[in-house]
């Protein structure tokens, strides 16, 4: 049994040899929920350049991808909302950052078709809206549809609440996201996540990932977890 | 005074049944949790993976494992469940999801929906959005019937980026309710102390009363 | 709160309105793992003629859908495994049952779709074969793949281990195959399950198939489960 | 005598390395797992739903929840994952399995695979297989180098309906050791007390040795 050939002391080790300028990276999380946030800032040390980064959101000005737009290292973004990342938006409508909007449920299925072996597939969403530009419509039973792409990376960085040593992930509340499907569509996976945990620890019907689409994991230290919009009521 | 903005949900509100999947949007939609008999089940879905969304957490309650598609801290509930983003997205473009209630910049009498973004100005991008207005059975809109400056929402045709081509069913403002049936708007219900006029004068969307 | 508006006592109650002639039903299951056990019972009873039915077996000669074989009220499998059901193979080759072969990831990949909006998709498997006559084949990137549509059924017929009065679900071991796809893709889904529990009484981060898809939901008595191959080793 | 049963089995089971995930076909392809050096670590995935398939169950652990792609009973390992056919094809077909090993009734010199049928004779259905020759990163074919009937099963082209067109990478028969590569059969083994004149005979495909 060799599986902890796996794992990795930190997101540096684990990212070893996988930067390239120009490349693809998918970047799991909602907002600031569930982002691989050690691996963020070891790509920003890494200064690795021109990067095309999927990811719904691009964090926020001083936090998660925020960083690495902060340092001009991303090229385009392919992602649903802006949202209120001051820096994002300048960035774009200066024209120093490309952006590539795909609506939220067709970013996450693109992702899922890129790890499926589906090259394309027909959705309703988008009909009729900027994003059919240059797209093929089809008409199924009536209705129109658009055709999409797959999507993949040439790396996929996601976080995990708990994943054992031969990388069987098990994701937290709404943490999850769009960390399962980024996972499977990249050429290669890396994980961190909270809690490292011996094979056979995780219940086999209780696993969120299989291990095999991950490639490395590690365990973070001192996970941030910053929250947004902390909204609390009073009684 | 028409409707008050919590008159508006409250109407929404009627629009719910029991053993409804609903989502809410961002801001007054949210609103209309508040608005539910306590005689009836209702399931709210937010598009990041939950299905039974719980209400905002006490002080000690906060979880950043646990947002909503607003990004706000919230709760779970017995009846909760949490999925991926695909997973997600395949239940409300599945048209599993029985009512959508979200708000909007525009309404074309068609039915178009323009509410992500304004060129050059607001580039907040389309979330979900497009998704569950392509892919929910039902949409509502809750809108302010003009816009800060005066200017009519509901129009003959959106001049602002679709969300959605001829997806709205329904529109509640602070003046009426309409809907859309057909290609054309109806105007079913006007709000109290509000004149047919009134309406017309606000709107520049044709409507057949 | 309402939710146990989805509970009913039996299979025959909870199929009640649901049955017509004709009609087209998703069977879940993989061979007798994971079977439908008491609702094909019932709908043998019921008498309802034409089925078309989608399922990747058929059962065997005297259990499962091999029930509804042997009182012919199937039309029509769809399936990828014909297996070591005589019946099956007979009614087949005599003419009596219509038959359309799916690859089985295909069929699940349809369901899949049939569930989340996708009219239709493209697929490598089954290109240059008989699954290919008749459906379109397009390049991706240079190779050559099938479009393949979804597929929904008038009713979904699944089981599980596991399931709570909202129609929440957790499968067990590998009785969970087709049961998940399935329920997501007919207009209505009844299911059967070993334990039926209160609310609150599965973890929400363990529920393998959210009550959204689950219509009607009934505790199955003295559940069969008969193995068709059971094999041992000594030590 | 050439190549046993067993010593097929062997041969194939040196194709597998270290972190592999392989799915193993019916029948002989089963035994392969039989041969991995205890100090490689290969997962099994059964396309039924699960990764990391344990060997078959004793007398009393038998489990009806729990069988192969095969319908036999087996158990679990400290590793295992269990998920549904949509993902557990959205697996195989995605390209995230290494290494396939299945039973033939015919090879054609570029690939091509014939598995699942004889018409108006045998009508088993192509289960998984279809997905598992377009998907999986490699296929290695374990077979008969001969049928009962002594007729070859390496042809120039299969008449049986096919698996797969040109899926096909690597073959293993009692015989020896075959590559397809740019749509051409190689011999790159002999089997022991094998000729070439005898291979040559019982084989009717072309092959470059």
């Amino acid at each position: 049994m060799s599986e902890s050939k796996k794992v990795f002391s930190d997101a540096k080790s684990a990212l070893d040899g996988l930067l390239s300028d120009g490349m693809t990276i998918l970047a799991g999380g909602f907002g600031l929920c569930g982002i691989p946030e050690h691996m963020i800032v070891a790509i920003r040390e890494s200064g690795v350049q021109n990067l095309t980064v999927a990811s719904n959101n691009c964090g926020i000005d001083d936090f998660g991808l925020g960083l690495l737009l902060q340092t001009k290292q991303i090229k385009k973004m392919i992602s649903s909302y802006v949202g209120e990342n001051k820096l994002f938006e300048e960035q774009f409508l200066n024209g120093d950052l490309e952006l590539e909007f795909n609506p939220q449920g067709t970013l996450a299925e693109r992702c899922r078709a890129g790890g499926a072996g589906i090259p394309a597939f027909y959705t309703k969403t988008g009909v009729g809206t900027v994003i059919s530009d240059g797209k093929e419509t089809r008409d199924f039973d009536g209705e129109t549809y658009l055709m999409e792409r797959a999507l993949t990376g040439d790396l996929a960085i996601v976080t995990a609440w708990k994943g054992d040593k031969a990388g069987n992930l098990v994701f937290r509340k709404t943490a999850r996201n769009f960390n399962a499907p980024m996972a499977t569509a990249g050429k290669v996976c890396v994980v961190e996540v909270e809690q490292l945990v011996e094979v056979g620890e995780i219940e086999p019907d209780q696993i969120h990932l299989p291990g095999i689409y991950v490639d490395r994991v590690f365990e973070g230290q001192s996970f941030e977890k910053r929250i947004e919009r902390r909204t609390i009521r009073e009684t | 005074m028409a409707w008050t903005r919590d008159q508006m949900c409250e109407r929404a509100a009627l629009e719910l049944e029991d053993g409804f999947y609903v989502n809410l949007g961002i801001g007054m939609p949210t609103l209309v949790a508040n608005y539910i008999p306590e005689s009836m089940t209702v399931t709210f879905q937010s598009e990041n993976g939950m299905l039974g969304m719980g209400p905002f957490p006490l002080d000690n309650e906060v979880d950043a494992d646990l947002i909503n598609a607003g990004k706000q801290t919230i709760t779970e509930l017995p009846e909760s469940v949490y999925f991926d983003s695909a997973t997600s997205f395949a239940m409300i473009r599945g048209g599993h999801i029985d009512l959508s209630i979200l708000g909007a910049l525009q309404v074309a009498q068609n039915g178009d929906l323009a509410n992500w973004m304004i060129p050059g100005k607001m580039v907040k991008g389309m979330g979900g959005a497009m998704d569950l207005v392509a892919g929910v059975r039902r949409v509502i809109v809750l809108m302010d019937h003009n816009a800060k400056d005066g200017s009519p929402k509901l129009l003959k045709e959106c001049d602002l980026p679709l969300t959605g081509a001829g997806v709205v069913n329904t529109v509640i403002t602070d003046l009426g309710l309409f809907e859309v049936k057909g290609g054309q708007l109806y105007l079913s219900e006007l709000a109290p102390n509000t004149s047919l006029d009134e309406i017309r004068d606000r709107t520049e969307a044709e409507f057949i009363q």
